[in-house]
């Protein structure tokens, strides 16, 4: 769990730029920790996998993103469906199973999808989004659009067989793939140690011929600039290209974890390094923002989140008679 | 006028359907093992590479999971992807994608994203090719929402279904009976695009319905002649969509004949037959003079030996045997 | 003497089952994704690492296809293994190893190779899980020849079946309803194993059969009381193991009631209601004084909404409703 | 497909063991030839994979297995079943689906078990063998016994998600599985190059942190002493290791393939390397072998096919009433 080949610190590109990125994790963040209160007053059921720690990698890949590229996920998506663009009202809405979640209440924590945007889920099967992420890119290849599909993981599912499959056909067919491997160091209780037989996981990408860069996933600059990189990288060469962050997730796997396999030590550890107070402070040491302006950030933030809770309120219920809608586009066969 | 019809193998049909696909629909694609330069593992695909080229007939690698996954993703991506998996024993290695992903896609996002994906498949027994290669599992497969499940049995439906598929936005699997491939018949020289939405009645009878599909729909074939002879007249019904079950084609026929046999080449536990028997028993039990019986695979991997594969699989002669006793008595 | 009592969840039972087969037989060891560490996904494995130690509580990286293999190779050289799937939704990245392998070595090599090896998953809805996390494919798993399907719906099977299961020599799924696992219910302080070839009677009427298994089992509980109160009498049985199918249980029952409802959480088409149906249809017909009617789970990808799952799922009223219109008419 | 990498021709150790080498591969490839002969002739039917061409693979490996170890091999194995030990009588009557085949005609030419030599099949799923070889490794672990699971699988295999899991886990618990890659450069008719996007094998191998080793696998000699060196490894720590072994198969893929993807010159040239050829040759340079040893070489094998034959030919069928047999080991469940 050492971190020593990270680079350091990248400097701060400049204010309004730093101020948008931190504004970015503070919504996600926020908007995390009303989704466990929301959780333990029963609004939202189901699995709830917090990207609490881990906003930088979201945030920071987002940077590099247009809004035509594509974006493929995992169950822990909150924070990509937020700096996609998608409105807070649709996903809690969604969150709480109503008609006016951005899937009409099917879908829920771990399944967020959003066409406008190009975000392709919230894939609750490790691993299950590889190979459709590699499909996107082939359709732009084939298509001869010149777009990158982002493929967001962690790294515990580099372990599934499709990762392997995955990898080497993007980089057999050459296709326009970002991967994007969050690795927060667990899957669920198993530590990277006890998932892989080489840890250094852009060794393993290396292995199919994949250009790699690992970095600081707890710097938002880092992130934003080696996003930036490479999917410049991407588009330039119509290749893939790995990209690991390394990010640690405060909270439990999902709201069911009693933690029992890693310290407190450990965790208060990397709280420490959380990317919005380093980058919160690093902008107080600049003089670029002010705890006026911080409190208005929050309270703007609190404004939106508050709003997307009473949308997803007041929204309805999907009809029963619906049920079987959308198992195939012509609604009724079955 | 007279209708021109040509001789072809069920496997030419196939292959002109593929081609005809892709000249007609630029995001039409090919996508498998084996598919281009090989020729195909079951030559269906031959000629295609030279004329279409390898970005559209697209050898992938031993991949299975990935490259039908990539297939959905293509789908996604505006494409009209045809992933050819070259049996369904190796099908399961992508199940997780089939059914985690293409047969989910548009209900869990809300009816944002559909998936119009054709999967082809090679199916079935036969050939002596033992318990890896040999199964039956298209009808397990109906099992699953969200997808739709095709088995062409006879050269209209191997030139046709493809488009059809193409066309349809959600996934559709076509499972492809391999015994069938060099079966030779003749087809209407403008045959094209055929309905997937319903079964066929092949023959006409008063006395049993047979209901079947696939490769065993030639064995009711003979086994109706055979007992035509002795007087006993068939309906012999053709599923051909086995998700969603055209249920009408075959409440009718049972409602003339008032009896039914299934065959299924699947194992018979947990069969399709199984599930057409509960919906006659279901909507039909008043008219029923007997119970509807099933004749389907012996529940056993298959063997390879000729003898015990025959033993396996089901065949005319218990087909007539039991279509006798059910009229009979 | 009167038998002993504990009470304790449907977890607890099957934590006992473990560690009782752990110490019982050296050979035996459970490997799976956060089963030591974690303390299992469902917290079913909870304090085994500490007991066992890590070789025999074996946490496994995101890998379901190689070690549900490697639980086949270590069954084909001398272990007992135990391999835990974390649902039966993640099992299709298995399927080709449970399939390809598991199920046929003992026929390929003429009877030279048995694969005794337990593979325990959770399986089911009614958890808010979405289409990913929630299906019910035990029935399905079902259709394949050469592997058993078990599905303890009480804590005396909870306890009791995966010893029995490791003491049959080949491959043997346990699926457990994960909406059982807080259940508590008491149990025999010296219960053991169980018989698993077996359906079990747990009701006695003579108005009708209600067949089931799993969670719906307790769904038919209620639904029995109720109707009960009507004066409606009904058998209750719990199907127990899924295959082989114990189809004398449910005969028994509908020479004596001429009545059935067969309650399962699968989809309805191909599900292992419409199998339990179509052995009726043909082996109790002239018994029958009505069709033999299913409730199933609607034929959709689950939903996450509380109110629609709620709907996709089998309920008690639905069962009741039918149970009161097919006695009643 | 250059082999630049691979070592010299290995010295030939002595003469005992020379012919013995030359013995196995001869008794293959006419083994093999008189399959072919009773294809046409419709006694055996399904699938037929030849091995012709690639004999040294099975025959150099062989002499660095005891025969405690394990084997694991593909549908491509009557090379191996033979140097394994089994009869050629009981492998022939398997492949006329006679009741004294190994498998009593139930798995035919691709599926050949052995109980007493530890043959765990023919597997006829690609990739299939990597998870049981794995397991078998694993068992012998947990029992502490110090014996080696071979597992043997083409390079097309390598691109299934099963080789990456398999692998990873027998890295990452320490599994003594010797892995032995039968590169022939064609997964049916894709070229290496169609199917990899990295086609030097061993390095994929590393990724894993599992030591290689690439090796001429015409030479069955350097085969031999590399799957010696490569065994060792794996005896001594308990750990796996990967061996490439590059060959070529001179025939079709299996009895129906027009060979459509590669070229008679291509074929031709690797023909002149002919395992057998060249290892008859270095005898004949040396004298230790002249031509009339030779012939009675040929003669004896000739004898020893004839009376597979003739074995497999008196055999009988299997009962029909057998049919339900073996699907579960208590006859009479179903
Ligand atoms: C195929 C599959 N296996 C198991 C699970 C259960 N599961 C959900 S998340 C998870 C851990 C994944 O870890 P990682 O990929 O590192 O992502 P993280 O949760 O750390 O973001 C597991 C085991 C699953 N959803 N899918
Ligand atoms: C999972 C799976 N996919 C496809 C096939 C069909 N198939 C059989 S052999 C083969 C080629 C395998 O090539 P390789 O691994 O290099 O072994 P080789 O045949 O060259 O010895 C293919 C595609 C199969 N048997 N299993
Ligand atoms: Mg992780
Ligand atoms: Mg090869």
């Amino acid at each position: 769990m050492t971190n020593t080949d990270i680079k350091a610190r990248q400097p701060l590109a400049n204010q309004e730029q730093s101020l948008h990125l931190l504004r970015q994790m503070l919504r996600i963040r926020r908007f995390e920790e009303k989704s466990t209160e929301l959780y333990s007053a029963m609004k939202i059921r189901g699995f709830l996998h917090l990207y609490i720690g881990e906003e930088a990698v979201a945030v920071g890949v987002a940077e590099a993103l247009s809004t035509d590229d594509a974006v493929v996920a995992t169950y822990r998506e909150h924070g990509h469906a937020i700096v996609r663009g998608m409105s807070m009202g649709a996903i809690m809405a969604e969150m709480y199973g109503k008609v006016d979640g951005c899937c009409r209440g099917r879908g829920g924590s771990m399944h967020l999808f959003d066409a406008e945007h190009r975000l392709y889920g919230g894939n609750a099967i490790v691993g299950g989004g590889f190979p459709i992420a590699v499909g996107l890119a082939l359709a732009d290849h084939l298509q001869k659009k010149a777009r990158v599909t982002c493929c967001c993981f962690g790294e515990g599912a580099m372990a599934e067989g499709e990762f392997h499959e995955s990898m080497n056909l993007a980089s057999l067919w050459q296709l326009p793939v970002l991967f994007v491997c969050e690795n927060n160091f667990y899957a669920m209780g198993t530590a990277l140690e006890l998932s892989e037989s080489v840890v250094d996981l852009s060794s393993k990408a290396a292995a199919y011929a994949v250009p790699t860069a690992t970095v600081d996933g707890m710097d938002v600059i880092a992130v934003a600039e080696a996003a930036k990189k490479a999917s410049d990288t991407v588009r330039e060469t119509g290749a893939p290209f790995f990209l690991e962050c390394r990010t640690y997730r405060f909270r439990p796997h999902s709201m069911f974890d009693p933690e029992l396999y890693r310290s407190k030590q450990e965790v208060d550890g990397w709280k420490q390094r959380c990317p919005i107070l380093s980058l919160t402070n690093r902008l107080k040491e600049k003089g670029w923002i002010d705890d006026s302006t911080l409190e208005k950030l929050e309270e703007d933030i609190a404004t939106e989140i508050a709003s997307a809770v009473d949308f997803a309120e007041q929204s309805e219920w999907e009809s029963v008679e619906d049920l079987t809608r959308f198992v195939y586009s012509d609604v009724g066969v079955n | 006028m007279e209708q021109q019809l040509r001789k072809m193998t069920y496997r030419d049909a196939l292959n002109e359907g593929l081609r005809e696909a892709l000249q007609k629909d630029e995001r039409v694609f090919l996508m498998g093992e084996d598919v281009g330069r090989y020729g195909g593992c079951f030559a269906v695909s031959k000629g295609l590479l030279d004329e279409f080229g390898p970005e559209r007939i697209r050898d992938t690698p031993l991949s299975e999971s990935a490259f039908t996954g990539a297939g959905i993703g293509a789908a996604l991506g505006g494409m009209r992807p045809i992933v050819e998996i070259m049996t369904v024993n190796f099908s399961l290695l992508a199940l997780d994608q089939i059914m985690n992903n293409a047969a989910t896609y548009l209900h869990m996002s809300g009816g944002l994203f559909n998936v119009p994906l054709v999967i082809r498949m090679a199916t079935g027994g036969g050939k002596q090719l033992a318990a890896q290669h040999s199964h039956s599992l298209e009808g397990w497969y109906a099992h699953i929402p969200g997808i739709k499940v095709l088995c062409p049995a006879t050269l209209e439906d191997a030139r046709g279904m493809l488009w059809s598929a193409l066309l349809d936005p959600d996934p559709v699997l076509i499972f492809e009976p391999a015994v069938l491939y060099p079966m030779e018949r003749t087809l209407a020289v403008d045959a094209g695009p055929v309905a997937i939405d319903k079964a066929k009645l092949h023959r006409e009878g008063k006395d049993l319905s047979l209901i079947s599909y696939g490769s065993c729909l030639h064995k009711c074939f003979d086994a109706a002649a055979i007992l035509a002879e002795d007087g006993i007249e068939v309906d012999v019904i053709d599923l051909r969509t086995l998700r969603p079950l055209d249920t009408e084609s075959f409440l009718t026929s049972v409602a003339k004949t008032h009896r039914a046999l299934i065959v299924d080449e699947g194992w018979r536990s947990g069969s399709l037959a199984a599930e057409v028997s509960a919906r006659i028993m279901e909507q039909a039990f008043y008219q029923l003079d007997a119970p509807v019986e099933r004749i389907c695979s012996a529940e056993v991997p298959m063997p390879y030996a000729k003898h015990m594969e025959e033993a396996a699989l089901p065949q005319v002669a218990s087909i007539v045997a039991t279509a006798r006793r059910m009229v009979h008595g």
